[in-house]
């Protein structure tokens, strides 16, 4: 079967290339076009307003919340995550951090959150915070510790998770995203096993969605694909979430992040 | 830079301070509803009272050959044309024609951007509508493509 | 209440270009929910712009705004420090006024 | 619940550090295990999306294997996957192949069914230009898999009742019912096998790529 393929591939490649390219390029002028002004940045303004707020049975704001570089401090805690943090000894990410600083600081119930649709009451808020403290890193480069025990083995884990075929149509997160330069209908799909290079895959989300006017973050991200994979559904702030984003986190080592970005 | 804190206090002073120069309550009844539910640019235009629009190459529609999405999609409408007293951002194909209209006074250009939904691929117009009732067109194409998945 | 604007205003020559986003559902009237029922229609209606408390643009929607609408007009005549009002009305009455000093 | 999956990967991490001593990383085997553990403690049913959905067939688990390991399936490993998938296909009974190329290009263009948010027992789509390019009409098309432009024409198929295209037309069949059957670790669905198509619908998306008069052949 290898020879008809590439028989096929060779003789395909001049028209297809042609009319491939105009689409792409469009799909390119249209997406420079949205850039600019970016829905994002409502979100954004929201989740700075909700890190000061004095809220929760509490009344207090989440300014001591230590994101992995200690008490209060935001810039550059984005592109460290998910890491090990020793007062919970578990290995969180941006969003699962922000749900336990709720829970402590400001007595929210974290386990009623987690149980939330995305969009709705507090899960609408981790979004918001998680987008503004996306902003914050805006420029620098992910470098996640990668060096607890605990840290190593969600890496390793995420990897066999990365790689996991199964759902009625036996597609792992690789069937889409283990090669270069390939596409699902014209969307291109990024290589998550090796750093995919600045502002794409893990560097982009949390991320305006155009489709449905939605601000989308990283777990719901994963919810999504999860579901197009005809998956169960993954429970929020769940172990194979997170070992899922350490495993993205790790590779992207060195790539610059854009969060918030506008998505199709 | 402004903070949302700050903006939000001077946000109840400049509604009262819009109400109170009677802005508000103006607008809301003035709004052109026959022209919003008409169908074509032609309808449009005779609903605001002006004439059937004609084709200019002093107006400019921008936006994108394809549109990766349809839910949203970036137009800009212009004119170097004087004397405009209107300028309208206009999708053939959608169920009604007019996406918006901006009014033009002297302090600002008639020079405006804003991003539609696309229910399919069609024509998109800019169409500018002068004082003495004249109306000018520029219509460009449009294609919207399906999104990935199918879901 | 609607949650605040994003109002950018940049001064360049004699005019300001003036961006703005505002944070609503826009709904169009033409969609269904999952029980099959048409979504009612939820728009803004009327926008207007002031340049230091005088009015310099008006404008009217239709539900065919994006969600979370965006819209870019250019004021003449604006220097950094002015400021720029935006007030949005929508259909079901709600409002929302927002202001930023011109850069 | 939540409390549960989070305690995992330190009870884990626990776990296998006693058995292979302080602070060496755990064995592949036992980070395979742990993967396992995980995910069954991270999901849970939605609609008709049920958590027995993340039971691996041998099929699946020798390919992820492979996939973490970075090399090729074993050759022994991969003809048994082939032979048990070749197997389970089945043919369509009195030898009709080739159903109407109209309703496989909707089945083609379809990328639902199966989801959680789809209602059980709804239509399911095919996927197929989520991947391949088809029809030359169809500039929305995807490149993970190859383009099945022309893919009758090319392959000869002037009528695909003829006997001289049974090979070809059986070959098709095979593939789209049951992709692993010829590549132990094809990343294609087996859209036969798994229930996502039915018979009917596997006949129509073999006349969209066979039937001479389908688009895809011009």
């Amino acid at each position: 079967m290898k020879r008809w393929t590439l028989a096929l591939a060779a003789t395909m490649i001049s028209a297809a290339a042609l009319a491939q390219k105009s689409a792409s390029d469009g799909i390119a002028e249209y997406r420079a076009m949205l850039a600019d002004g970016n829905p994002a940045e409502l979100f954004e303004a929201k989740g700075e307003d909700l890190w000061k707020q004095k809220r929760g049975p509490k009344n207090a704001s989440l300014e001591q919340c230590d994101l992995g570089k200690g008490p209060g401090v935001v810039k550059g805690a984005f592109v460290e995550l998910p890491r090990h943090f020793a007062d919970t000894n578990k290995v969180q990410d941006l969003e699962s951090r922000l749900v336990t600083c709720m829970e402590t600081l400001q007595g929210f119930n974290g386990a009623e959150i987690a149980k939330t649709a995305y969009g709705r009451g507090e899960q609408a808020n981790v979004t918001a915070l998680a987008t503004w403290i996306a902003a914050e890193s805006r420029g620098l480069k992910f470098n996640l510790p990668n060096s607890h025990q605990q840290e190593k083995v969600m890496y390793e884990v995420g990897k066999r998770l990365f790689f996991m075929r199964s759902g009625t149509h036996d597609f792992s997160c690789a069937s889409c995203h283990g090669e270069d330069g390939k596409r699902i209908r014209l969307q291109d799909l990024p290589n998550l096993t090796k750093n995919p290079g600045d502002g794409i895959g893990f560097a982009a989300w949390p991320a305006y969605r155009v489709s449905n006017g939605q601000m989308w973050s990283m777990q719901l991200r994963l919810n999504d694909c999860y579901r197009q994979q005809r998956f169960p559904y993954p429970l929020f702030g769940s172990d194979a979430t997170i070992a899922l984003g350490a495993y993205m986190g790790v590779n992207a080592k060195g790539a610059e992040n854009i969060a918030p970005a506008i998505k199709r | 830079m402004q903070t949302r804190r700050e903006t939000l206090k001077q946000s109840a002073v400049v509604a009262g301070l819009l109400a109170s120069a009677g802005l508000i309550p103006q607008q809301a009844a003035a709004y052109e509803k026959v022209a919003f539910d008409a169908k074509t640019a032609a309808d449009v235009t005779k609903a605001l009272g002006a004439g059937a629009p004609v084709e200019s190459k002093d107006v400019t529609i921008g936006g994108p050959d394809i549109a990766e999405n349809g839910a949203v999609v970036p137009l800009t409408a212009s004119t170097t044309l004087a004397g405009v007293k209107r300028v309208l951002i206009l999708v053939e194909k959608n169920p009604a024609a007019m996406v918006a209209m901006f009014n033009v006074t002297d302090a600002v250009e008639a020079n405006f951007a804003t991003r539609a939904k696309m229910g399919q691929s069609s024509d998109v117009y800019a169409v500018a509508i002068m004082n003495d009732g004249k109306a000018f067109f520029a219509k460009k194409e449009v294609k919207v493509t399906l999104g990935g998945c199918g879901g | 209440m609607a949650d605040p604007m994003r109002i950018r205003a940049q001064a360049a020559g004699d005019k300001a270009t003036v961006r703005v986003l505002m944070s609503h559902e826009m709904e169009s009237g033409q969609r269904k929910d999952s029980a099959g029922k048409v979504v009612p229609a939820w728009f803004i209606q009327d926008v207007s712009a002031s340049l230091n408390g005088k009015v310099v643009m008006t404008a009217e929607w239709g539900p065919a705004v994006s969600k979370n609408p965006f819209m870019q007009f250019v004021v003449k005549g604006a220097k950094a420090g002015d400021k720029i009002a935006v007030t949005w009305k929508d259909n079901k009455g709600d409002s929302r006024t927002d202001e930023a000093t011109v850069s | 619940m939540k409390k549960q999956t989070q305690l995992l990967i330190a009870a884990g991490v626990a776990a296998v550090v006693l058995v292979a001593g302080c602070s060496s990383m755990p064995s592949s085997a036992e980070l395979d295990k742990l993967s396992q553990d995980v995910a069954k403690a991270s999901f849970r049913d939605q609609g008709q999306a049920k958590v027995d959905r993340l039971v691996l067939d041998d099929a699946n688990l020798e390919c992820m294997k492979a996939d973490v390991a970075g090399q090729p399936i074993a050759e022994p490993v991969a003809k048994a996957i082939e032979a048990a998938n070749f197997a389970s296909i089945k043919w369509p009974a009195g030898g009709q192949y080739i159903g109407d190329w109209k309703e496989g290009e909707k089945i083609a263009q379809s990328g639902r069914g199966m989801t959680w948010t789809d209602a059980a027992g709804s239509e399911n789509g095919g996927n197929c230009y989520n991947c391949h390019q088809i029809s030359k009409e169809e500039i929305s098309f995807g490149t993970l898999g190859p383009s099945l432009y022309n893919y009758g024409k090319m392959r000869g198929v002037a009528n695909p009742y003829a006997p001289e295209s049974a090979a070809i037309v059986q070959y098709t069949w095979g593939k789209i019912w049951n992709s692993r059957a010829y590549n132990a670790c094809s990343q294609m669905p087996r859209a036969g096998h798994k229930g996502i198509l039915t018979e009917q619908q596997v006949k129509h998306i073999m006349a969209l790529l066979l039937d001479p008069k389908s688009p895809v052949n011009q």
